[in-house]
């Protein structure tokens, strides 16, 4: 085989599953209206198909593509399951809302499985403008997807905002490009770290230009201070694809910020214990910032988006840490992305069942949720606690591990910080499970019958009867439908089985980090 | 292998297992049938609470050391996270108190009502985790259980709680459940920072681990300088102190048992807390002596400030949960102070106070509860001659008062009579004034006595019932075992010296 | 031939301007158009730093030129679906100017 | 005799026994009670005569090198604190010492208890708690028995303990009266003041010997291993705890109040008893006050101060029971003096004599108030016509106490005198005769008023007529009684091997009889007067106190008032200690969880919803933002790198 087949070979996939997003918009063509339902079980299929195939055919293998554009190896290879796996739930979640909400379904699935692949091409890219163009390919379906309620103000003013903000990064990221290129001469990862660490090159000029390249990456990823468009963006877009932008957007981001910085900063001994400190101050104020603002939200699709600026500087703080021979941090980076999406999957898969019957995305909202629809506050209680990174559920085993490898990369102050923050997470998340469990169901409040929240009480000694919120068949809920209840449920069992038996994941993990970041 | 045999092996994992098993199974029960709910939660605290005696008594004086080890291999290297599992002299009298109190939170959790499966779901759950947190012997899972302990508190206190109204000021049951929940996770905040320093030094040694063995082993050969230790110790000492009551963080404590329904105030004050001197033991003191030896002047300090300030704040309560809640801190501050002394008698009582203090605070939220639950009040200045209708009740709690305030005969006093003599040996001063604390103790205890149970009958509280059977089996057993631990402690006493001994062996 | 860093210095001024008119201007349109000019001083910098290269013997692949032939085509692009989204804006809310789109803050 | 720790061990099994298993039982428990104790009295004199028979080194007998005591010794492994073996471990006994000290404390204990358990059947009769009442009292039993015995500091403060809580259970054992609930409290409270000293002692003493053991203790106290200092340190902390149990100054103020609880229960554990722990206590740690030698000089002090102060009180006191009350703590003081004056077996002497009289003396109170229901002896008088028994026997009981001769009072309380009169300064066997004066005036002043005076019946509130103690009640009042009369003769040397008790129960050297004359007769001479004043004022009314109350009205004030011991304790309670409670609670709430804890986290709180209006909503700031950052990462680039 030639080379060029080799490597055309070597992307059977990615060709694969743009025909297939090709093919459900061909078949939202022909499809009468009512069996648009269709076509995200074909995506489904598709992308349930397409992960297996990848897996068998490319387990174990490591290649560089097109002069090392392109890297097909265990590391892509773990991101291009996770990021399939990710599609089928999130279009198993969107289903219904779809259905009920939104128009042309068959462009929703087709643009969001043009978007996978652009970030199964982000988890390959070797190179910046390669890097760029998935990164694109992603960015557009986004806002694309974000302004996909089309009569809704809000998803229009949050696809505006994104796309401006979107392009202006991209020009800011391109620029920084332009600086690494005028340069080093190349674009590739490796070539910026040798840049990097001849003194004879590195400049200014180069310098400049990475930073503006952090800052591009940084703006995807939602740090701080490049995160402004992520709550009006989170609030603003149709529910699942909030939880699209949340989950798997940002885990694309992430995983290519790891390669270009595990390929391309870390190798620069020189240099990189400066952008350390870069990223950790980024990762300071992301935990701080996202945290302390969610103290104040009031939308729960606001709430989240806050919530994941906290969680990227979790992030940050992992990628501060990496090291030469130090892949447990990238370990822990990976772990965190994957964890993280079990546990907002849960999240929102219910917070979707939520809207889907009453159309409500406030907190207050959630008043009497407990009584209301038991399942749904428990899937949304414990993935809340998750986030919180409480045990036995993910969320606490995916921050042990990641706050660790901070730790061990040398900068315990800001695993310190990780924690603090985490404690003030906590709060806001226990906000919301005081609506569903401890709030009475609103209308029901406070009657004789000791029902609702304690009575007003008169004597000066204390005297209070349990909330009680009845359980009337108007506030009730139904259960979420097969398709939600699917998801809820695999994410429940992701969530404590990560948080409970993380070995043979961690060992596939450990496989793909060792691609980008070799020995430990 | 025969089963005893296999039982034996499997003992730990079980007594961890089986709440938490029991936990998830509890959520199949029938929501149309609540006591079903219940009824199971029983059945599940009778198998710990039978391991629990099974690994008590299993375990060897003689011998000493880590009993009944058990590792599951988890993580590997870099991490090197293993579920091991083995209890001490310490560790066994605790896994005995948690199975005692947990079975007793379960069956006066009968009152419970509203969404009970919910309820014995968490509590089996907090059961579960404090397990954990007494049986394991890695950093890491010590943790997870300790987060797990804590986990369930917020929904238990948050949705079975009730709010007061004090005319001054008021506490909602969100109030308390919402600052017991963040002031826990803010100690484990220091908790953790702790324990990722001990990694990264463990790592810098060579040997990342999380394993406690291997890690105070280290701690010995001197891989952990003076000066690490000394900045770590205190955040396991405030970090872990915070859920022992270490003033000033206790107000989480008096505070959450006013909110918190009957049973979950029996395991926060008769377990939870101790967990907390349990962690200053473990980890505190185990994986770094030298920052122990060097900070325990201010804990003893501090512990001075709980005795004496929790009896005094807990003299001027109006109600009876805070009066109790206040004299737990107060109580705690004699665990804290015998911890502190570093003296093999001073900690052995710090740790028969543990299981002391954990059964006699148990039982008087025991019979609060059933006050509560009838009189809807537990105002001292309003209650009174409850005598007339709950004779049972107040029998119960005048032995249960009796103990708190020291009186020999009952577990209280040997357990206190050894804090004393331990710190009367290092820190004179400081035991010359935790002594008058016992004194301050009978004042409001027997105020409260004199207020609420014995006076006149009020036509008020005519109406009241005395305990149900449940209640006063449990309450008698809890008398029972106050006066079996008074008047012969040495079946408790030999276990604890023998862990006692080895912990204090590097000081 | 001219020193590389003249170029980098209009491409600078030009990014700078573009930068400017984000700041500056009300109307998503003109927005959208400072960007634009940002871009292209992406696509300068690119270029100069091709013949640049070249200049050092360090040019390969075209690179430089495809780099920017890329940017134009993706800007292109991107600026179409901004304009679509803008449209939709000005049908839903009769306005296009930014400092009337914020239903959503804080 | 090892099996001496039956004697408490009786009594112990019957508590559970009556509180389980008593209403039910025929006599509701109290027969069970009765037995133990009935038991306990017979095995008194099994191990009494076994001691006296017993061989020098053989059954943990020796003579202790201390004290100068023929002891025995017996224990079993109680706890072991620490890990045997290591250093600083420490092992506890339950053990008993069995020497005089110990025997005399159990036969008196064991027969007054008898006796006044036996009355009670009479006198409580119809009680609703009467099987609580009779628990209580096997509990008291018990423990005061195992007080006697114990053999190690930690076993006597346990015991010390439980009495004290058989005390205040006792006390307020009609605790719908809100008076017997205070006087319970206050009781527990006081006495326990004093067991902080006491326990501080013990650890002391620990802290210096390295062991609990009293034998152990003393030897060093004996061969100056425990040197003067602590030896005062230690002597003075235990007497705080004997001081508290023996209600002396200034912690006296809980013995009158304690008249609350039924009269048996007064007889019994404060007069006769439990209030002797003190004076116990001293006795048997007075190895370690010889070795200080100042500790006894304040033990004498307190004792003639707490003596004085008390019969003063006594004097003008109008209710029966605090009158015997009073003069409880009076004579109290006068065993602290004896003991302080080196009068080792005059004070345990005047211990016994004491304590029958004492508890005559109630009981024949009780038989008086369970038949008039009245306590005011202003409203008593002439009840020696209906009561004559009571009369009869309470006057034995007076009579002995205010020191008439060849009563048992007479003998013990000239004992005391003579021990201070050769040990101590002059001014003490001055004020000391002084309080043998008032003690004769007021115990003569009550027995005439209540018995002789005139009949006032103005103030008898019940229908029925007045009668005489019934036999349960009786009998036990005319074996008391006999006692009192009699039990002086103990201390004479008779014809045989006897004596005298000075042969039996003495500290370091045999103590024979001995009678300083001129004392014997001064006070003999002071009682006399006395009574016969006492006559004169209250029978024949030939004298009115009129002129003497108008003359020293302000003193009498005081006095009445109880020197304002009562008020200056209330006002430390009230503006002391709860203001410091109530004061601490309110810092905790207001400033510690208001200010501390609230308090961050609402900054916290305002920080995240001032920070969020940063999010302004306006694309261009989103975009400033942005910049700024840019400009940020450059300008710290260009400092790092520059």
């Amino acid at each position: 085989m030639s080379t060029v087949t080799e490597n055309l070979y070597l992307l059977t996939p990615e060709f694969l599953l743009a025909a297939l997003a090709l093919l459900v918009f061909a078949l939202d063509l022909v499809l009468p209206e009512s069996r648009k339902t269709w076509l995200a079980w074909i995506g489904m299929a598709g992308l349930t198909a397409l992960a297996i195939f990848s897996v068998r055919m490319l387990a174990g293998r490591t290649e560089s593509l097109y002069g090392g554009l392109l890297a097909v190896d265990q590391f892509s290879l773990f991101f291009k399951v996770f990021f399939m796996g990710l599609g089928v739930f999130i279009i198993l979640s969107s289903v219904d809302f779809v259905k009920q909400h939104l128009s042309h379904p068959g462009e929703f699935y087709g643009i969001l499985l043009f978007s996978i692949l652009g970030m199964n091409m982000m988890a390959q890219a070797r190179e910046l403008v390669t890097a760029y163009i998935a990164l694109e390919l992603l960015s557009f379906s986004l806002y694309v997807l974000t302004a996909y309620a089309r009569g809704n103000p809000k998803s229009n003013e949050a696809a505006l905002k994104y796309i401006i903000i979107g392009a202006f990064s991209t020009a800011v990221l391109l620029y920084g490009i332009s600086m690494i290129y005028s340069v080093a001469g190349s674009t590739h990862f490796d070539a910026l770290a040798e840049t990097l660490s001849s003194p004879g090159q590195a400049g200014p000029v180069l310098w400049v230009g990475v930073a503006f390249l952090v800052a591009g990456l940084g703006f995807k990823l939602a740090a701080v201070p490049f995160h402004m468009w992520a709550p009006d963006v989170y609030e603003g877009a149709p529910l699942p694809v909030t939880a699209y932008l949340a989950i798997a957007s940002k885990a694309g981001a992430a995983a290519l910020a790891l390669r270009l910085i595990s390929e391309g900063l870390v190798p620069a001994r020189e240099v990189w214990p400066h952008w350390q400190i870069i990223l950790a101050a980024l990762a300071a104020a992301s935990m701080l910032v996202g945290n302390l603002v969610a103290l104040a939200q009031r939308n729960l699709k606001r709430l989240m988006a806050y919530s994941s600026i906290g969680h990227v500087g979790y992030l940050l703080a992992g990628m501060a840490a990496l090291n030469i021979g130090g892949g447990m941090a990238a370990n822990g980076i990976i772990f965190y992305l994957v964890g993280y999406a079990a546990t907002s999957l849960v999240v929102f898969a219910a917070l979707i069942s939520f809207f889907n019957q009453t159309g409500q995305e406030e907190i207050a909202d959630l008043a009497g949720l407990a009584d209301r629809q038991p399942l749904l506050a428990a899937a949304i209680a414990i993935g809340l606690f998750s986030l919180a990174g409480l045990p036995i559920f993910a969320g606490f085993t995916i921050k042990f591990y990641l706050f660790a490898a901070v730790a061990q990369g040398g900068f315990l102050w800001l695993a310190g910080l990780a924690i603090f923050s985490s404690l003030i997470s906590l709060y806001y998340y226990l906000q919301v499970i005081r609506q569903m469990y401890i709030q009475p169901v609103p209308g029901t409040a406070p009657d004789a019958s000791g029902h609702g929240e304690e009575p007003s009480h008169t004597a000066s000694h204390g005297q209070a009867v349990a909330g009680h919120a009845s359980e009337t068949a108007a506030a009730a809920l139904r259960t979420p439908t097969g398709m939600l209840l699917a998801v809820v449920v695999a994410g429940l069992v992701a969530v404590l089985a990560l948080g409970v038996y993380p070995g043979p994941l961690l060992e596939a993990i450990e496989r793909a980090s060792q691609v980008i970041l070799p020995g430990i | 292998m025969d089963f005893f045999t296999a039982i034996e092996q499997s003992a730990l994992f079980l007594i961890v297992l089986a709440p938490i098993a029991g936990a998830l199974l509890t959520m199949f029960t029938s929501r149309e049938r609540p006591q079903d709910a219940w009824h199971f939660a029983i059945l599940v605290s009778a198998i710990t609470l039978a391991l629990s005696i099974f690994i008590f008594v299993q375990y060897d004086f003689r011998a000493g050391g880590y009993q009944l080890t058990h590792i599951f291999r988890w993580l590997g290297y870099p991490l090197d996270i293993n579920l091991s599992l083995g209890v001490d002299g310490i560790a066994a009298p605790l896994v005995l108190l948690n199975g005692i109190i947990l079975f007793g939170g379960v069956l006066v959790a009968q009152t419970i009502k509203r969404r009970s499966r919910d309820f014995f779901v968490l509590l089996l759950a907090l059961g579960g985790g404090v397990f954990g947190v007494f049986v394991v012997r890695d950093l890491f899972f010590l943790f997870f259980f300790y987060e797990l302990a804590v986990l369930p508190m917020y929904l238990l206190i948050g949705v079975w709680g009730s709010s007061t109204d004090f005319g001054t000021f008021r506490r909602t049951k969100e109030y308390g459940a919402m600052k017991l929940m963040l002031f826990l996770v803010a100690g484990s905040v220091l908790i953790w920072v702790g324990i990722l320093a001990l990694y990264v030094q463990a790592w810098k040694a060579g040997a990342p681990t999380f394993d406690m063995s291997t890690l105070a082993e280290m701690a010995q050969r001197g891989d952990f300088s003076e000066g690490l230790q000394r900045w770590v110790f205190p955040l396991f000492m405030i970090g872990f102190g915070v859920l022992a009551g270490l003033w000033p963080f206790h107000t989480w404590s008096p505070d959450g048992h006013v909110a918190a329904p009957t049973a979950v105030s029996m395991l926060h004050a008769g377990v939870l807390m101790k967990l907390g001197a349990y962690g200053i033991i473990r980890v505190g003191m185990e994986l770094t002596p030298a920052g122990a030896e060097a900070w325990m002047p201010v804990l003893i300090g501090l512990g001075t400030v709980n005795v004496l300030y929790g009896a005094f704040s807990a003299m001027s309560q109006g109600d009876l949960k805070y009066v109790i809640g206040y004299s737990s801190v107060s109580h705690m501050g004699y665990v804290i102070m015998g911890i502190a002394t570093l003296h093999p008698i001073g900690v052995g009582g710090a740790v028969l106070q543990m299981f002391s203090h954990g059964i006699m605070t148990a039982l008087m939220f025991v019979l609060v509860g059933a006050i509560y639950d009838r009189a809807h009040i537990r105002d001292i200045n309003v209650l009174n001659g409850l005598v007339k209708r709950m004779g049972a009740a107040t029998f119960f709690f005048a032995i249960a008062g009796l103990a708190s305030l020291g009186l020999p005969g009952l577990s209280g006093f040997v357990a206190e009579f050894m804090v004393f003599t331990g710190a009367f040996k290092e820190y004179l001063p400081l035991a010359v004034l935790a002594v008058a604390g016992a004194a301050v103790t009978a004042v409001y205890i027997l105020r409260l006595l004199a207020r609420s149970f014995f006076g006149e009958a009020d036509p008020r509280w005519a109406h009241l019932t005395d305990l149900s059977p449940v209640e006063k089996g449990v309450a008698g057993a809890f008398v029972l075992i106050l006066i079996a631990v008074g008047v012969w402690p040495e079946p408790l006493l030999r276990v604890i010296n023998t862990g006692v001994a080895s912990l204090l062996k590097v000081f | 031939m001219a020193p590389l860093v003249y170029f980098q210095i209009l491409s600078a001024a030009l990014f700078v301007i573009g930068l400017y008119g984000v700041l500056a201007r009300r109307s998503a349109v003109l927005v959208v158009m400072s960007i634009e000019l940002m871009l292209n001083a992406v696509n300068i910098n690119l270029i100069a730093a091709a013949s640049h290269l070249e200049g050092q013997g360090r040019f390969l692949n075209f690179d430089g030129h495809i780099i920017a032939i890329f940017v134009i085509t993706i800007a292109a692009a991107e600026i179409g679906l901004a304009l679509a989204i803008i449209l939709r804006m000005y049908r839903n809310r009769a306005t296009v100017d930014v400092d009337e789109i914020n239903l959503m803050k804080w | 005799m090892e099996w001496a720790w039956l004697i408490p061990v009786f009594s112990f099994v019957a508590f559970p026994l009556i509180v389980l298993f008593g209403k039910p039982l025929p006599g509701k428990g109290a027969p069970i009670a009765i037995l133990a104790i009935g038991g306990g009295f017979v095995l008194f004199w099994v191990a009494l005569l076994g001691y006296l028979n017993v061989v020098p080194g053989v059954n943990n007998c020796f003579t202790s090198s201390a004290t100068g005591v023929f002891t025995c010794d017996y224990r079993i492994s109680w706890f072991h604190a620490g890990l045997p073996g290591l250093e600083d471990s420490v092992e506890l006994a339950w053990g008993m010492i069995i020497d005089p000290l110990a025997l005399v404390m159990l036969g008196m204990v064991t027969f007054v208890a008898l006796m006044v358990q036996i009355y009670s059947l009479g006198y409580m009769k119809g009680d609703p708690r009467f099987s609580w009442y009779y628990a209580y009292h096997a509990l008291f039993a018990a423990a005061m028995l195992t007080l006697a015995l114990a053999d190690n500091f930690l076993l006597l403060y346990v015991a010390w303990e439980l009495v004290g809580v058989c005390s205040y259970l006792l006390i307020g054992f009609w605790y719908e009266r809100p008076a017997a609930r205070n006087a319970a409290k206050k009781a527990f409270i006081v006495t326990r003041l004093g067991d902080v000293g006491m326990l501080l002692g013990i650890l002391l003493l620990w802290r210096e010997v390295g062991s609990f053991s009293m034998l152990d203790a003393f030897e060093a106290a004996h061969n100056g291993v425990l040197n003067q200092g602590a030896a005062t340190a230690a002597g003075l902390l235990l007497f705080l705890g004997a001081m508290g149990k023996s209600a002396q100054f200034p912690f006296h103020v809980w013995l009158p109040d304690a008249m609350e609880g039924p009269t048996p229960v007064s007889a019994l554990i404060h007069a006769a008893t439990m209030v002797a722990a003190g004076v116990y206590l001293v006795a048997r740690a007075y190895p370690i006050f010889m070795a200080s030698g100042d500790a006894l000089l304040v033990v004498a002090v307190i004792g003639l101060i707490t003596a004085l102060l008390a019969s003063t009180i006594a004097l003008a006191s109008t209710d029966l029971k605090r009158i015997l009350a009073y003069s409880t703590i009076s004579h109290l003081g006068l065993m602290m003096l004896s003991l302080g004056a080196l009068g080792y077996t005059a004070a345990l002497f005047h211990l016994m004599a004491h304590g029958f009289s004492k508890a005559l003396l109630f009981l024949g109170a009780g038989s008086v108030l369970h038949s008039t229901e009245e306590q005011d002896i202003r409203n008593m008088g002439g009840l020696r016509k209906p009561m004559p028994l009571t009369a009869f026997l309470f006057s034995l009981g007076a009579l002995s106490l205010g020191g008439i001769p060849i009563l048992a009072g007479f003998w013990s309380k000239d004992e005391v005198l003579s021990a201070v009169s050769h040990n101590m300064n002059p001014i003490f066997i001055v004020l000391a005769l002084f309080t043998a004066l008032l003690s004769a005036l007021y115990m003569a002043r009550a027995m005439f008023v209540v018995f002789f005076g005139p009949a006032r019946t103005h103030g008898h509130r019940h229908s029925h007529p007045i009668h005489d103690a019934q036999l349960s009640m009786a009998a036990p009042m005319l074996l008391l009684g006999v006692l009192a009369a009699g039990f002086g003769l103990i201390s004479f040397n008779w014809p045989g091997s006897y004596q005298g008790i000075g042969s039996f129960l003495f500290f370091k050297e045999h103590e024979g009889f001995h009678i300083t004359w001129w004392i014997a007769i001064v006070s003999t001479l002071l009682a006399l007067a006395a009574f016969f004043a006492a006559y004169l004022v209250y029978v024949r009314q030939r004298i009115s106190l009129e002129g003497a109350r108008t003359a020293f009205a302000p003193l009498i004030r005081v006095v009445e008032n109880k020197y304002y011991m009562d008020h200056l304790y209330q006002w430390l309670v009230d503006r002391v200690v709860l203001v410091a409670s109530a004061a601490i609670a309110l810092v905790d709430r207001a400033v510690v969880n208001d200010v501390g804890v609230n308090g961050p986290a609402e900054v916290v709180g305002r920080v995240g919803i001032a920070m969020r209006r940063h999010v302004t909503g306006h694309l261009y700031s989103y975009a400033l933002v942005m910049t700024l950052g840019l400009i940020g990462l450059a300008i710290f680039w260009w400092l790092r790198a520059g």
